[in-house]
């Protein structure tokens, strides 16, 4: 038999990824449970006791103020400390799309000097529109262990679908260290592969930052959504290839094995 | 009771793609004299108690991201 | 402000008929004299004056828009009861059987009068009120879809036609996105006709296990009604009223206006969900139009039972609301509970547990009679059988005598031109500006979206399709069909053709169509010749359906679009689902390979009225293509044939701007080129071209499969052609009447779109 | 050279959401002190020439609708 990998996956108002990150992690063989915010914050449940932490995406609060906002402050003031030691335990996080926006506003990526400082933020797309198309993207995987079986170099399609995606690091040093640690694992690129503008960058994200891992390795945060593509026939174009598993299916599958090796 | 008026813009460094789209409907409106546009939100906060030091910690704790925001309070 | 007074008495006994409609008038009720002569003579009979909460009560459930009172006669006898055995169950929405287990539940509904006065709100909370019909079902909300018909033309004081296109688009998008239900399917139509009425029509699909179908009916004593979710305010008074009328300016109509709240509605949809699947749930239905006083009138009236409702337990946004406002507003993201004692504390759990708002605020009782309370006093006691059974109109109608002229086009000397104008019209080309602001992946099931082919240069497909469950392979497909320029020549022909156009899409993806949802919009109904018009629609859908044999499970009628001498045409919006059952064989319109034969399945027309050809030339009138229903069920169920024997590689039906838009619009996904010969379809190239025949479909058939396609479609297939591998050329035997490269295709349909 | 502030609101009658949103918000956040949180959008227009009435216009064509919204502009 194999360890029960538990994964909880956050919710609050708004959040409407859920389902298929439910889904996904449930198809690949672990435990999932959606959790709501409320419950971690008036303790009937405890980050301590899942191995792994999903933040989905959606609109956590309307997104009104500004993506991700309103649910990072609610976390910061009442779930840092238990949050930040299940991060540093080593044991996965991610966040995509919204849960992205969460991770950045809460400081855990880049997360450059280990301070939890402010060192970047996801703002309003270029294009000034929400967009859901499918993107080329080129894997750079270094460590993360959600990329793990992945080639480097690999060029995979995911769907986006977000209106604040633009990734802007706090100044050129901020930039350079994540480019240096190889931190920015998945880039926006076109059809032949190459770092391009719009529409391939669907944002204006510098450097065409589509998704950052911390230097550990364990906290990734990407704007596509591999839940959504766990199987091939929810890929936009999967009625022109054979069939294969979805470009989604390794995220999740990697994060539990991951887990299953190491703890 | 005071009511601050909080207003979140972004940084001038940061580009301000609504803006840039209302400058643009402007212009295709026959508006050749607008120069430029920048956007932001403005939030009008009721306190029964408090003082403008507390649209400061709104700002920080919530409304604005430094990285790219600028958060101005008045009362 | 002074403390709300419970209620006051409206003066009806011993008033004459004149006094009466002016009654109506000052509190915008509505109501006819007739309508206010039969509150008097029911009150005559109770000897006492009805309260200020009873009159506004009876107004709301006696509206056009509640109770369909123009139509219904007409709706009964055309579109009620086709293909019954169909129908798995119908109330807020209507269910058709996807598998053993599991039935689709669905409706599309319009939300044009709201979104003529407020583009944003209007649109929004269109889509928020058809997921809450959906919801009412037990079901789980799967896609929504939105067909919306914008006008050109500014007209004097009403908002440019650009803000409000801006406004409807923006309030579909804040409102799906936020709510996670991909917004997957519709269409985008623009024409004088909707300056300044302007239509949304949206549409929402879920599925459902069989034995989890919710009921709105409550039939015994003693069943405990819980509000949940928004609060109630102000917005939203006399909304249905406003629906119900001729549009005057916007700016009087502001407590009408609503922009709603689709992160109350995101966790009310979970926790309505998880109360179904725990069966703590008795019955079910959505606030809607008409507030508490429709729904709780109806719930009771459905299962033959009394009621009542202590008022000040509803939880309010603003303390000083008058007890009718309360019964009547008709504030967003409200459902109505229906629970036995024993499972009210674990469903105010679970509503709890996702921060929704839930308050028990009465309870069924023995009896006919429905009695309010404001603090104890009572407000309302009425029979609902009563409040429910408005007068019904049999509205007079003419028959326009139209004089069908058909002009003859003169030849065409340049047919990549004429291509070239199809394609980018604002009625062809892409509608990605829209449709990639909507997110149609949320949720992780679309298995076939609104764009499909290599990615960064996808065209457009058909019909969308779901899979609603992980585990299984069956899918859902949902497509649209409606033409309001074919409706504006003729309303009868226009009703088929959006029957066919339905169908066509759903075989497009190889789905096997279920059933359909119409959504009637016309003008005022009390104009003889709108109503001819009405009927003669109705009747169009009626005999495409019948002959089909395809149920029309739910729907929608809106009358009255029409403000000072514009008006829109009578026309329907056919929501249509199907069962895909094996979701890897489903199909998309670009092609696949190179050097397969392509086939029409059909045949080009002289009919042109309303065509994209026809309105290119500015000529008006005409002879609108017919669908022949025998036809279409012939050729549109042995493609589904061939499908299934993987035959097909590609398939694309014929539509606005006819077989040479069709065969453009499958080399944009694919980059794959085609060669075509007319010469086979006889008539002249232009009409082989462009004209829009019915029940028709480009089909690239897989090498070695050709002799199987045709045993399988018999007469209705000829070959016309053959992809290649750049390029769309078009011969008639020798002669070159076309020629046209792929990138110029693929720039020309994506035109606006950057 | 002018900068008009055009601030756009809801009507008062129309339910703000952002604003309901962040005070909720703020409460959870220990605010007890916060009474109610209206929200707006804010637009900082330079122009070459012109005035206030300009920015009448700019709302009346574009940012506001005046059946939901208010518009000011300040300059
Ligand atoms: N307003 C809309 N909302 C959602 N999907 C839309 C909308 N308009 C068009 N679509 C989708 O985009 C695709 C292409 O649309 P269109 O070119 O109008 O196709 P068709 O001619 O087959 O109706 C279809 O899948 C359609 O459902
Ligand atoms: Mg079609």
């Amino acid at each position: 038999m194999n360890r029960d990998v538990k994964v909880a996956i956050l919710t609050m108002e708004g959040t409407n990824n859920e389902e298929e990150a439910y889904l996904s992690f449930k198809h690949s063989d672990s435990s999932p449970e959606i959790v709501h915010l409320k419950k971690l914050e008036n303790g009937t449940k405890k980050l301590g006791s899942y191995d792994i932490i999903f933040f989905p995406g959606g609109f956590s609060a309307g997104d009104y103020v500004r993506a991700g906002a309103v649910m990072a402050a609610r976390i910061r003031s009442r779930l840092m400390k238990d949050l930040e030691k299940f991060v540093e335990t080593g044991k996965p996080v991610m966040g995509s799309c919204n849960g992205f926006q969460v991770l950045v506003e809460l400081a855990l990526i880049p997360n450059l000097t280990k301070e939890y400082e402010l060192e970047a933020a996801l703002a309003p797309n270029m294009s000034n529109r929400f967009e859901a198309r499918t993107v080329y993207l080129r894997v750079n995987r270094g460590n993360c262990l959600f990329l793990r079986g992945f080639r480097d170099g690999e060029i995979i399609k995911l769907p986006i679908a977000h209106s604040e995606g633009r990734f802007t690091p706090r100044d050129g040093n901020v930039l350079r260290k994540i480019i240096k640690n190889g931190m920015n694992v998945l880039s926006y690129v076109d059809d032949k592969g190459r770092l391009s503008g719009y529409p391939w960058n669907p944002n204006g994200s510098e450097h065409n930052i589509a998704g950052i891992c911390n230097r550990e390795g364990n906290v990734l945060g990407i704007m596509p959504h591999p839940e959504r593509v766990f199987y091939n026939v929810t890929e936009s174009d999967w009625t022109r290839h054979e069939w294969r598993p979805g470009m989604g299916y390794p995220f999740f599958m990697n994060a539990v094995q991951f887990l299953r090796e190491k703890f | 009771m005071v009511v601050l008026r909080i207003t979140v813009t972004l940084k001038k460094a940061v580009e301000d793609s609504e803006g840039s789209s209302v400058l643009k409907a402007l212009r295709l409106l026959g508006y050749d004299n607008v120069r430029e546009v920048r956007s932001g939100k403005v939030y009008f906060i009721t306190l029964t108690k408090g003082s403008k030091k507390a649209g400061k910690e709104f700002c920080e704790k919530l409304l604005a991201n430094p990285v790219i925001n600028e958060c101005v309070v008045d009362d | 402000m002074t403390e709300p007074k419970a209620s006051t008495e409206i003066p009806v006994l011993n008033k004459t008929r004149d006094e009466l409609l002016e009654i109506s008038k000052s509190l915008h009720l509505g109501l006819s004299s007739d309508e206010m002569l039969m509150i008097k003579s029911y009150f005559e009979n109770e000897k006492r004056n009805p309260t200020d909460v009873e009159v506004q009560a009876i107004a709301q459930a006696w509206s056009e828009h509640c109770s369909y009172k123009s139509s219904k006669i007409h709706l009964k006898k055309y579109i009620f009861g086709i293909a019954k055995e169909k129908v798995v169950a119908q109330g807020d929405a209507g269910l058709v059987s996807l598998d053993d287990d599991t039935a689709i539940a669905f409706k599309m509904e319009s939300h044009n009068h709201p979104s003529a006065i407020e583009p944003y709100g209007g649109a929004a909370t269109g889509v928020g009120g058809i997921l809450r019909d959906i919801l009412s079902m037990g079901a789980q909300p799967i896609a929504v879809t939105d067909a919306l018909y914008f006008g050109t033309k500014t007209v004097k004081g009403f908002p440019s036609p650009k803000f409000i296109e801006d406004g409807v688009i923006a309030g579909i998008r804040d409102y799906g996105n936020r709510v996670g239900i991909p917004t997957v399917s519709g269409g985008i139509v623009y024409s004088e006709h909707f300056s300044p009425n302007v239509l949304v029509n949206v549409g929402c699909v879920g599925t459902v296990n069989k034995k989890k179908v919710m009921s709105s009916a409550i039939s015994e004593p003693g069943i405990i009604l819980i509000i949940a979710g928004g609060k109630t305010g102000r917005d939203g008074i006399h909304g249905v009223n406003m629906a119900s009328a001729v549009m005057g300016s916007g700016e009087d109509d502001i407590t009408t206006v609503q922009l709603g709240s689709p992160i109350t509605k995101e966790p009310l949809i979970h926790a309505v969900l998880e109360a179904n699947e725990k069966g703590l749930l008795y019955a079910l239905k959505d606030l809607g139009g008409g507030g508490l006083s429709s729904v709780v009138g109806e719930m009771l009236e459905a299962g033959g039972i009394g009621g009542r409702v202590d008022l000040e337990k509803v939880p309010l946004k603003e303390k000083s609301m008058r007890p009718w406002e309360i019964w009547i507003s008709e504030s967003q993201e409200r459902m109505l509970l229906a629970v036995r004692k024993e499972n009210v504390n674990s469903v105010t759990e679970i509503m709890d547990n996702w921060d929704i708002t839930s308050s028990v605020i009465g309870e069924s009782v023995e009896g006919k009679r429905l009695q309010i309370f404001y603090e104890g006093l009572e407000v309302l006691n009425l029979v609902t059988e009563f409040m429910t059974s408005p007068k019904l109109y049999d509205r007079p109608r003419s028959v326009a005598e139209r004089r069908v002229v058909q002009w003859l086009p003169k030849y065409p000397t340049d047919f990549k031109k004429l291509l070239v104008s199809s394609l980018s019209d604002k009625n062809v080309r892409t509608k990605e500006f829209a449709v990639r602001q909507y997110d149609h992946t949320v949720r992780g099931s679309t298995v076939i979206g609104p764009f499909t082919g290599i990615v960064g240069r996808e065209g457009p497909s058909d019909a969308s399709v779901i899979r609603p469950d992980w585990n299984k392979s069956s899918g859902v497909a949902i497509a649209h069909g409606s033409n309001p320029f074919y409706s504006e020549v003729d309303p009868y022909l226009g009703g088929m053709a959006a029957i066919d156009e339905t169908v066509r899409n759903l075989i497009s993806a190889g789905a096997e169509p279920l059933g359909f949802s119409d959504c009637l919009n016309s003008g005022n109904p009390e104009n003889p010749e709108i109503m001819g018009e009405f009927v003669s629609m109705t009747k169009g859908l009626h005999d495409s359906a019948f002959s089909l044999n395809i149920p029309f499970v739910s729907g929608n009628v809106s009358f009255y679009n029409e403000t000072g001498n514009r008006r829109i045409p009578t026309f329907p919006t056919v929501l249509g689902v199907g069962k895909v059952e094996d979701i890897s064989s489903s199909i998309t319109p670009d092609f696949k390979g190179i050097g397969n034969a392509l086939f029409l399945v059909g045949v080009p027309t002289t009919d042109l009225g309303g065509s994209l050809y026809y309105r290119h030339l500015k000529l008006e009138g005409g002879r609108v293509p017919y669908s022949d229903p025998r036809v279409l069920k012939r050729r549109g169920w042995n493609l589904l044939k061939a499908i299934k024997s993987g035959e097909v590689a590609s398939i694309h039906d014929i539509s606005d701007g006819g077989l040479a838009t069709t065969v453009s619009e499958m080399t944009i996904g694919s980059k794959i080129g085609a060669s075509l010969d007319v010469s086979p379809l006889g008539l002249r190239t232009d009409f082989a071209l462009f004209s829009e025949p019915q029940s028709s479909w480009v089909v690239e058939v897989r090498k070695g499969k050709e002799k199987q396609f045709t045993d399988h479609l018999g007469d209705d297939s000829v070959v016309i052609g053959y992809t290649q591998e750049s390029e769309l050329i078009v011969r008639r035997g020798e002669e070159r009447v076309l020629l046209i490269d792929l990138q110029s295709i693929l720039r020309n349909w994506k035109r606006g779109y950057s």
